[in-house]
């Protein structure tokens, strides 16, 4: 049971019930860490436990072998119960070489459980890893359990039969271990045969030497329990709804809900892009649907890409474009052409760590300012921010439906975290959206025709160049009410810009009024959080109100504008605290929008707020 | 050229709103080629977009009866990319000036032409920046006096031509605002399936008035310009009074020269017939000296390859090819699991 | 005396001793009314009134002649009192044709006096500016006093003895009409003269037909007195500080302040610009002053010029950049880089009426949330803003002093109106400037070189490429406390996020408290205002306070960080308004940064606030 | 080539810094030939600059022990040209890849080239986005496989020395990682006055790994490269045993052809001798088809003209002769008044 290696973990009543178990997996970038966790992270999946995943690669490509840069780790927290975060401190930690033992360990919960291959712990590696003595021998590792053994050699004896080159053959170290951990959790391996086989089709012999590795790390288990201290848990199924599930990360659902959300408008979508990280699987994935009407294009630059997008949306496709902050600073000018030509558009704004070139693969989300006020002159438009990898399905439909309803470009926030990180997923049921299909103006309206006339939502028509009888010119310059024609006049300027204002906030009428998200309204101490800050968030706020703590979560998915209730119900509590994983950037927002004295509470290191960090600010906030 | 049957008139494809340049500008000139041309190729204006970034010239959307899109400046061939994937049935003309189009505008451009993106794109070259008071531009001539260079520039100018074809361009055409043989470089640049570069030389008379009457004024014109055509020899002169000179190519030295030939003799004295598939020759005319030789105008090169669009509708329809749109399907695509309603468990 | 023309105006027992006339030049893009204007405003200069002007002309190079959309104007206000704005109404309005009496009538104060060249009144020029009948004939201009007769012809007579094409003589109207408002103002014209033979030197035909143009118009003044309506007026000098004078614009005042920053902290200052109404005339100016150590360079785009400026900033020179709002949208990436490597660098943003391409050749404030808020990550850079042509001079100063005391990009906000507006100024005696002559460091420090070590100010230090001993590597990727090497440590990168706001909100210790400029701490109402609204301001709160109300105006130099008192400051009232040009920008701040209720006045017509707008303003939020 | 006695020993070029490439990177080779260089041509670390871009190559300036930015994707050419007008004593090298210095940066790329600003430009080319984990970028080959091309790309590739010429560049040499000869060609970049661009083929082995083999790959190199020196003939095939092919002119169809040749015979045989000055051959060479011809390295066009710093500087110092740098009577300029101190009025 999992218990064991929980036992020092100080418990409250709600938590208590709960079985979770963290494990993170580090090793050389070379070593394959990231198929491993995710490879873990199918079976957990497919074993019914909630979870969450944590990747944190290190932003060389490859760096040398066995540095402390070049340590690729993969967390995972799972357990019976739902889970938000990728937890806060690891119980197990694989350590596949001396540089993942010294960067990982640090973190990992006094009492937990190392197991390393200790075939890699030799002079050279030592040294790289900057260790004077071998931590596996000095005792220096005497407030853990730890477990080392060659994983190296036993696999090299595993897949011996099939004639493997020592470098490929130590590749399977990973799947090894992959078994050990399989066993550990008491797991199926047959999904993972299959994959294997599946994967490695047209190399038989690497497939079956995969096998043998996996198998003989999960024999090796099944050994070393009967003579030594390794143990077998068993962590039961989350309760879920029924249904279909998968696992999802969060770029893959962002694909998949932008595909669904063109479904949604009856429109084509063309995908402008420009490979930034952690941008760019976004347009990986969304480049091998091309079945779906997806045209996918991958620009010179940012500005290229965004201005792509404006050209096909012009042309009557959804356009959608994709960045993280560098490349999001670079389209600025550019959304205020689609703000003032009013054509619908989707930007993507996966952020991470900066300013400047920061900290490409750590996350933040620093962008917000960027995102609500970041443009010349005054350019409002909506921003819709997701919480989880499961969420960004939604969310990325939402923002289709307001670029669509309200013709206006829309900014879709995700991060660096949401982006790598997995969970599993119950496979919407289309069916249960409803549609919101576009029309496009094809015959002159009674009247005549005019390019800026609008319709209850201030909305302007779409024509598709093509159609007869609407031939129309628009640009970046100030447009007439109506004709759209140029027009340089006071009054007409004043009111056009009241009209742009006036649509966007308008998409408020829109949306749903602010929840509560965990607690109730009014009271002593709200912590309003927005984007992937979520999971510690509410993990925390729930441990709180399990120990009776006055708190509620708020969780702000529509940044811009906001809910129209939502002065009111931030006012209703004594305290408001706004984590962010920035200086205080929503701070601003709710401060200016609603005179309520939000207090924030930063992190910006690149790493995701821990639950321990979030109560603490929680207990913070309500001694003041 | 490939005329057809005219089903409009210059008329159809003038708007209702007041042009506005300056009296006298070559922009007035161009757009009436253009609105000439334009029922000589049988377009149908709901069927043609012109595309423009900043600048007086980038105003030309406005006073065309098309759909048209003027953008922000340098980034109208990145809105013309998206269109044309957009639509590739589109006819589009891209519009844009040496500042919009050379400054910064270049690097999009260069991928515009290099991709190949089945459109037309002319450079309105007046050597100058005219919408923001005449600073000078990559193409103004060294020593240009300007607010901003007011002892004289010292950049080498850019040599748009010479920048099209390094940066892959498969048509490069060269006329000016007033020439009555821009509309037939037009015709073939729409003739030309693929990224169709034209220079127009323009004159502005405010900022830069007639710096290129040394060839584009009419006395002496024959002189001074090289008007070019696929398989013709190259001969000037004044064709009223029978050309009188021809460029020939010195093979040993690699260089061209101006040699004396008359319609009768040009082949002994060498003259070379123009050969608009020609890369090598295709550099020497873009890079050959106006002073010493005439401009060469017309249709400089000439040599289509397949076009992007058309290679993005392949691989798309090739990648899709026996594929199904299922989205139910694609949503629950990889390794999945399923609950049961009666535990909340997996059940498999 | 100038009451002739006043009399309808109510007077506040402050006012009634100003004697201020307001008269507005329009005509034809091709009628040289911005010379006109240029040249009357330098007479007014001469004769001591104080003044202030509003050049306001068409974004087309040169308009189609006679149209409304051809008409270019040019506002002068002056008066022996201190003078803040343009006028709301002019007094006076010189129309040259038919389009510009049309499109400026509408703001003549009514019994004020419409001047207008008869001889531009056919039936062509009537039909351009649609009017359908002669509105000098027609009865329609009753409201106001008028005076129409044949300019064009009067001034072709004038300059028949020099010979000149109808062309050309009659481009000699504007001095016509200048000679007349010099008899009406009672001014000298020996200086104009002077200016035309220095002008035509080379042409001396030209010059002796607009000399004899100008004196034609001044003698016509004369005689018409006798005969008509016509009156002369005199306007007594203003009350001013002894010393020398000259007009100045924003444009060449923020080049003069930037020249003299540099001087005054002993740098080479290198200038890389690309054009961009209405930011293009400072790089014209800069242009001119290679002697004082300027190195100009138009770039090949925004993007270029600012990361040029950067570069020489990197070299040990001063790195300048300017640009208006889409150009800036461009540069935010770099920012981020200067930002991160901290060096020093000043962008300028001559503010224009936005979103996109928007107005270029109107005014407006638009741009504050994207110089304090508009980059990716967290890049806090100072801001400061100037509010009148010649406040920017202060101001250029100040950003230089900020830039290379703290090592820091700073944004310097200007606008159109500034940038094209004149006014007097004493010309600054620059000994009374204390000198902040910036070191570079030239020799390793004990204890070794450290790229981010820091001083009292947080400021790293600056070390020249070419200098022994000291090479190092700095780039955009989050730099290692002290060394500055590349670092992606959470700790690192808390640290220095932390330290790059430190440094920041520490130049907040280095500007002075926030002053009340008129009215006095604490009290009923605060009108908050930044920019070029000041002069609107200032007058309305003057004539309210002159009224007895109990108002007081607040001017923000510093936009970020904003003086230390600020919050306490605004807390003193009652009511605290922002009128901006803009829908709320500064007002975000406030409201953010001390949670006081500001309510923003907002206009985004291109066109600045007038004294009335400000007055009812203050009526307004005093009655709620 | 104009060597000097060394001051400095490649050891001195090299920092503390753990280089940070995937292991047999190319990037690796080009680092060293680089810090064998600039002992020989005489650099010395702490007036030397190297400025990069974004992207692998572009970490290429924290392993000189020199002056060193790790600048923004693309923007390297702006912020070395500020750099360098500031102050023109420095020696400045820019480091850039195919997607930095093409796709984000042509723009600038182009710029400063044609302003002929004085640096070695190194554009790392291996055809891929390294740092973003494989990409195709503009010098990707039609159909290259990529995470963003999943079913191939179909562009049409950028080639960067044509580019380059187009651009107005006055020095093109090529070179690769790993070959003996980088350390020549970037030699004869330095001794050039004005912008050097060095197109360097650089395996990825990670993303694109050994896509330059054809004629990178020692066997066989003879006879896929030709390495080109000025004044001598264009001759081919393997050196140890003698070069048996050369490239001569059809100077009746102006392509170039591989011929039959030797050291004794090349004459006969119409082997072109290199002359590195001749634009017309440059272009030529560029352009010359892989696979029927070798790949042409080394020095292919070098032909200096009057570098942008050194006319800004020649401008500068001509408008500022005569005139003062008085910062009083700057401000104090045009028409003036003074209020005098008794009356607070204007007196004259
Ligand atoms: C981002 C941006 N930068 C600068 C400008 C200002 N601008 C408008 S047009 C122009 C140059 C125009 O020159 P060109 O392209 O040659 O066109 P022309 O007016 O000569 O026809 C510039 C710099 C702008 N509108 N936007
Ligand atoms: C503005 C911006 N856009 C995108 C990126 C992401 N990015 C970093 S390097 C790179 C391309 C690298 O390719 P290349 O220049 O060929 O260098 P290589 O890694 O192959 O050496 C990209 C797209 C970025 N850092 N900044
Ligand atoms: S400024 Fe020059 S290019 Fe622009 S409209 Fe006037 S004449 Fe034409
Ligand atoms: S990804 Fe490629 S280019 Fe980048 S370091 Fe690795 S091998 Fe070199
Ligand atoms: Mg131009
Ligand atoms: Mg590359």
């Amino acid at each position: 049971m999992a218990t064991a290696l929980k036992e020092e973990t100080p418990r409250t009543p709600e938590t208590q019930q709960s079985e979770a178990v963290v494990v993170r997996f580090a090793g050389d970038s070379g070593d394959g860490m990231q198929l491993t966790g995710g490879q873990f992270t199918l079976s957990t999946a497919l074993a019914g436990n909630d979870l969450a995943t944590f990747p944190d690669f290190p932003a060389e490509i490859r760096a040398p072998q066995g540095t402390l840069f070049g340590v690729s780790a993969f967390q995972i927290n799972f357990g019976s119960e739902a889970i938000e975060t990728a937890g806060d401190q690891p119980d197990v930690l694989v350590a596949m070489n001396p540089a993942a033992l010294k960067t990982n360990v640090p973190a990992l919960r006094e009492g937990g459980l190392i197991i390393a291959d200790s075939g890699e712990f030799g002079k050279r590696n030592l040294d790289k890893a900057k260790y004077d003595s071998n931590p596996l021998e000095d005792g220096s590792l005497a407030k853990w359990q730890f477990l080392a053994f060659d994983i190296s050699a036993l696999t090299l004896e595993a897949v011996k039969p099939f004639g493997l080159g020592n470098k490929e053959a130590l590749r399977c170290k990973n799947m090894w271990t992959l078994g050990l951990a399989l066993w550990m959790f008491d797991r199926e391996r047959q999904p993972l045969i299959d994959w294997l086989n599946n994967k490695f089709a047209k190399l038989p012999d690497v497939a079956a030497a995969n096998v043998a590795a996996l198998n003989a790390g999960h024999a090796y288990g099944e050994t070393a329990e009967i003579s030594g201290p390794l143990k077998q848990y068993h962590v039961d199924a989350a309760p879920a709804t029924p249904g279909l599930y998968r696992t999802v990360t969060g770029a893959e659902s962002i694909s998949l809900g932008l595909v669904a959300g063109a479904q949604l408008a009856d429109l084509k979508m063309f995908f402008g892009g420009y490979p930034i990280t952690p941008a760019s699987a976004i347009l990986h994935h969304l480049s091998r649907l091309k079945e779906y009407g997806i045209t996918t294009f991958q620009a010179e630059d940012e500005i290229a890409a965004i201005c792509a997008s404006i050209g096909a949306s012009y042309a009557g496709s959804l356009g959608v474009t994709s960045s993280s902050g560098p490349g999001i600073a670079l389209k600025g000018e550019a959304m205020g052409l689609a703000i003032i030509t009013e054509l619908p558009l989707i930007i993507v704004n996966s952020q991470r760590g900066g300013p400047s070139t920061g900290l490409p693969t750590k996350t933040e989300q620093s962008d917000l300012y960027q995102a609500v006020y970041g443009r010349n002159g005054d350019a409002p438009l909506p921003v819709v921010a997701a919480c989880s990898p499961v969420d960004a399905f939604d969310c990325a439909i939402e923002a289709v439906r307001i670029a669509t309803e309200y013709m206006t470009p829309v900014m879709l926030l995700t991060d660096g975290y949401i982006a790598n990180a997995a969970e599993p997923w119950q496979v919407p049921d289309m069916d249960s959206y409803a549609p919101f299909p576009k029309e496009f103006l094809t015959e002159v309206p009674e009247g005549g025709f005019k390019a800026y006339a609008r319709d209850e939502k201030l909305a302007r028509p779409w024509v598709k160049p093509g159609t007869p009888g609407m031939m129309h010119r628009i640009g970046g310059i100030e447009k007439a009410e109506g004709t759209g024609h140029i027009n340089y006049e006071p009054e007409n300027h004043q009111a056009m810009t009241d009209t742009r204002k006036a649509k966007i906030d308008g998409v408020a009428d829109s949306i749903p009024e602010q929840d509560v998200c965990l607690g109730e309204e009014g009271g002593k101490l709200a912590v309003v959080g927005w984007g992937s800050t979520f999971g510690p968030i509410h993990q925390a706020v729930k441990r709180k109100r399990a120990a009776g703590v006055d708190v509620s979560h708020i969780h702000i998915r529509h940044i811009w504008p906001m809910p129209k209730n939502m002065g009111d119900l931030l006012k209703s509590y004594d305290t408001v605290i706004v984590p962010e994983m920035n200086t205080g950037q929503l701070k601003t927002i709710l401060r200016d929008q609603y005179l309520v004295d939000a207090q924030p509470v930063n992190k910006v290191s690149g790493q995701p707020f821990t639950i321990a960090e979030m109560e603490a600010a929680i207990d913070g906030a309500l001694q003041t | 050229m490939n005329d057809m049957t005219p089903v409009t008139t210059l008329k159809d494809w003038e708007t209702d709103q007041e042009v506005r340049w300056c009296p006298g500008c070559g922009d007035y000139a161009i757009l009436k080629a253009v609105q000439r041309t334009m029922p000589q190729i049988g377009g149908t204006p709901e069927n043609t977009v012109f595309i423009s970034g900043i600048g007086c010239s980038s105003r030309f959307p406005y006073y065309m009866e098309t759909y048209g899109f003027h953008t922000i400046h340098g980034r109208a061939p990145a809105v013309a990319t998206g269109l044309k994937l957009a639509n590739p049935e589109l006819d589009v003309w891209m519009v844009t000036g040496d500042g919009d189009g050379l400054s910064i505008g270049g690097n999009h451009l260069m991928h515009v032409l290099r991709r190949n993106v089945n459109m037309q794109i002319m450079l309105f070259n007046n050597e100058i920046y005219g919408l923001t008071k005449g600073q000078y531009s990559p193409t103004s001539r060294e020593g240009t006096n300007s607010p901003s260079t007011p002892y004289g520039s010292v950049d080498h100018p850019a040599r748009p031509a010479a920048f099209a074809l390094g940066s892959g361009a498969r048509f490069v055409g060269r006329g000016f605002d007033v020439s009555k043989k821009l509309p037939e470089v037009l015709k073939a640049s729409h003739a030309h399936k693929g990224a169709a570069f034209i220079e127009i030389f323009q004159n502005c008379i405010v900022y830069n008035k007639d710096v290129f009457e040394d060839f584009a004024a009419p006395k002496g014109a024959g002189d001074r310009q090289l008007c070019l055509e696929h398989g013709k020899p190259m001969l000037f002169g004044d064709p009223k009074v029978g050309f009188d000179k021809g460029i020939a190519l010195d093979r040993d030295t690699l260089t061209l020269k101006v040699v004396d030939a008359t319609e009768e003799n040009w082949e002994a004295a060498g003259v070379l017939v123009h050969d608009q598939t020609d890369r090598t020759i295709a550099h020497m005319l873009i890079e050959m000296p106006f002073g010493p030789f005439p401009m060469a105008l017309g249709v400089l090169y000439d040599d289509p390859r397949p076009t992007f669009e058309a290679a993005v509708i392949e691989e798309r329809a090739k990648s899709a090819a026996g594929k199904e749109a299922n989205l139910a399907k694609l949503l629950g695509k990889g390794q999945t699991w399923t609950v049961d309603a009666n535990e909340g468990h997996p059940t498999d």
